[in-house]
């Protein structure tokens, strides 16, 4: 670069091999590289802008392109390409007890307002749990209840008893045949009337859900 | 072809007693006997496969007796291998006892000279292996990396069992429980204090303690008691306060409340 | 659209297409990559297989190559070029001597064990040597030895083919003459018991990995 006049000690490699050069500095390079840099890093009398011209053409439409940054150049994968540098990663994860409890409360007990399914739970229910159920589309409001403060209500979706094979939410089994089922395998307190509560609870909220 | 006997530390060329030196001196340069002996078969100048086991041994224990002599300690995997040796050297030296039992002299020397041979071919190997192009020396990986975004879905399952079961868990709880309150049957002392005291204001005379149950608490019984006995407790508080004044005409009578007019002055 | 033998509702994209991908996954990642992990970034119905191997004969006698390591792939710059790259080089960690040895003998005789290194060295080999190696991510457990004691065993990484740059284990220099030579057997002590043993390491060993 001092002596372009003197003919150099050793010739300047063939421009093909330039170009190799200019690609495998741009290629391991984190940065981009200015034409100066290039000329700095490869042998006496090479010329990055000449063999840099040959390296944009043969990457013209390719799945990479050499870009100018600023005053240097770069490799960058093509744009039209970006979807390939996402990965989508499936995480199948048991729903949490919380949320199936709100869930089957909601199912059961539809139209059903928060109040009542903490009333049921007999904890508070965090609006993450709903916000949950929400967003998969298991739940969505239902009509606001004409009491009070209007409190919106919860009930399923057809996405939900799509999941669970039901063809209405009518279709859940009862207490007693939950109990038949061996699921409640509990037996009621001598003295209390429990049973006459649950069926109450279950006929009130299906029949008043269904009757719309 | 037979190598004449060099004896190490009469060496004939100052880089053979440079070496020699060498041995004795940096004896924790040696990784093991076996080390040790590989440096010292180079000295017989001949190919591994046919080295003379025997002078070797005799190398070894040489320079085991020197290192002694000159109160160098020596590890004790170094003393195991010259035992060692000692045995083999009287092995290949006296003829075979007649039905004597464990492998042969010279199978035994055949094992440590190809032990040698493989330490040698695993250096050369070693050798050859670091003298490769090595990555981030002489070829280079992409400069700059690409994140690979991950878009990460969570999908939650849950199946029909587990609906029912948690449902049936929560609709038997109370069923479990050996004994404990509902809250809903519940008055509390805190709830009946709050309520008097927006109350008792108003309380110019002397006033039933029952009329000042909350609303909806006076049929049921067990909500009656809780309420009646949180309305006590705050009325008893309240007393303490000196806003009210409390009377019992006899054991089981009425009690009755009313506001104090004035402030009681202790 | 998952089901693989019904007809993709979209056509895979032409192959040149297909190159252009693998093309950019390739470049983006520093790390080498697989064709089954190349498969599942890409469209449904591409086939990164065939695609490669146009993208390998496209870089041949280029600036940059594609290298098979282990059973992924990699873009890397000509090591004829090393020279233009000081400012990319990074300071090789100085490797002990029992270190390298250790390395050497993990990778031909893998999988090894811990009593089997230290035979072949004559010594004891130090925690710290294996440790370093393992953190360096050149060596790994491989399975345990079905001998008393169930023995762990170490083989190389394919961190460590990157590294040296080599496909595979059995493009290990001199790897052939070794076997020839006898001299990655595990040949007992005569007189010692252990013939079965070494014979089931030896089997389990470099002959299942070299003879294919």
């Amino acid at each position: 670069m001092t002596d372009k006049t003197a003919p150099s000690l050793f010739d300047a490699p063939p421009i093909a091999e330039q170009e190799r050069m200019v690609e495998a500095i741009l290629f391991a390079s984190p940065e981009p590289v200015s034409l100066r840099e290039m000329e700095e890093r490869m042998p006496h009398g090479c010329d990055p802008a000449e063999a840099l011209a040959h390296l944009r053409r043969r990457y013209e439409g390719r799945g990479v392109r050499v870009v100018k940054v600023g005053e240097a150049w770069a490799l960058r994968t093509a744009p039209d390409l970006a979807f390939l540098m996402q990965k989508e990663t499936v995480e199948h994860r048991k729903l949490s007890r919380a949320a199936i409890e709100t869930l089957a409360i909601i199912a059961y007990h539809q139209p059903v307002t928060r109040a009542e399914i903490e009333e049921i739970r007999g904890v508070a229910v965090s609006r993450g749990t709903i916000d949950q159920l929400l967003e998969m589309d298991w739940i969505r409001f239902g009509r606001r209840r004409m009491t009070p403060g209007r409190p919106v209500t919860f009930v399923v979706t057809p996405e939900f008893l799509d999941q669970f094979g039901l063809e209405s939410a009518r279709d859940l089994p009862g207490l007693k045949e939950l109990r038949a089922a061996g699921l409640l395998d509990s037996r009621p307190m001598p003295g209390t009337d429990r049973d006459e509560d649950d069926a109450d609870a279950s006929l009130s909220g299906q029949s008043e859900l269904f009757e719309e | 072809m037979a190598e004449p006997e060099t004896h190490l530390f009469e060496a004939q060329s100052i880089s053979d007693r440079l070496q020699a030196e060498a041995l004795i001196v940096d004896v924790e340069g040696f990784e093991g006997p076996l080390d040790l002996l590989l440096t010292l078969s180079r000295t017989q100048k001949v190919d591994l496969r046919r080295i003379s086991v025997l002078q070797l041994a005799e190398q070894y224990l040489r320079f085991v007796d020197k290192a002694r002599a000159l109160r160098i300690e020596l590890a004790a995997d170094y003393l195991v291998m010259a035992a060692w040796l000692a045995f083999l050297k009287s092995r290949l030296l006296l003829p075979p006892e007649p039905g004597a039992e464990g492998p042969s002299a010279e199978d035994m020397a055949a094992h440590l000279a190809f032990q040698l041979e493989r330490l040698a071919a695993m250096r050369e190997a070693a050798a050859q292996l670091m003298a490769r192009d090595r990555l981030g020396r002489d070829f280079f990986a992409r400069g700059r990396s690409e994140e690979v975004a991950l878009v990460r879905q969570v999908r939650y399952s849950a199946s029909l069992l587990d609906l029912m079961q948690a449902y049936a868990r929560i609709r038997t709880r109370d069923e479990f429980r050996p004994y404990a309150f509902d809250r809903k049957d519940v008055f509390t002392m805190e709830q009946a204090l709050d309520r008097m005291r927006g109350l008792i204001g108003f309380a110019g005379s002397w006033t039933d303690l029952v009329s000042y149950l909350p609303e909806g608490w006076g049929g049921d019984p067990k909500r009656r008691r809780s309420a009646t006995a949180a309305t006590f407790a705050a009325s008893l508080e309240l007393a303490k306060q000196g806003h009210i004044e409390i009377r019992q005409s006899e054991t089981f009578a009425p009690i009755s409340i009313r506001a104090r007019t004035t402030p009681r002055s202790t």
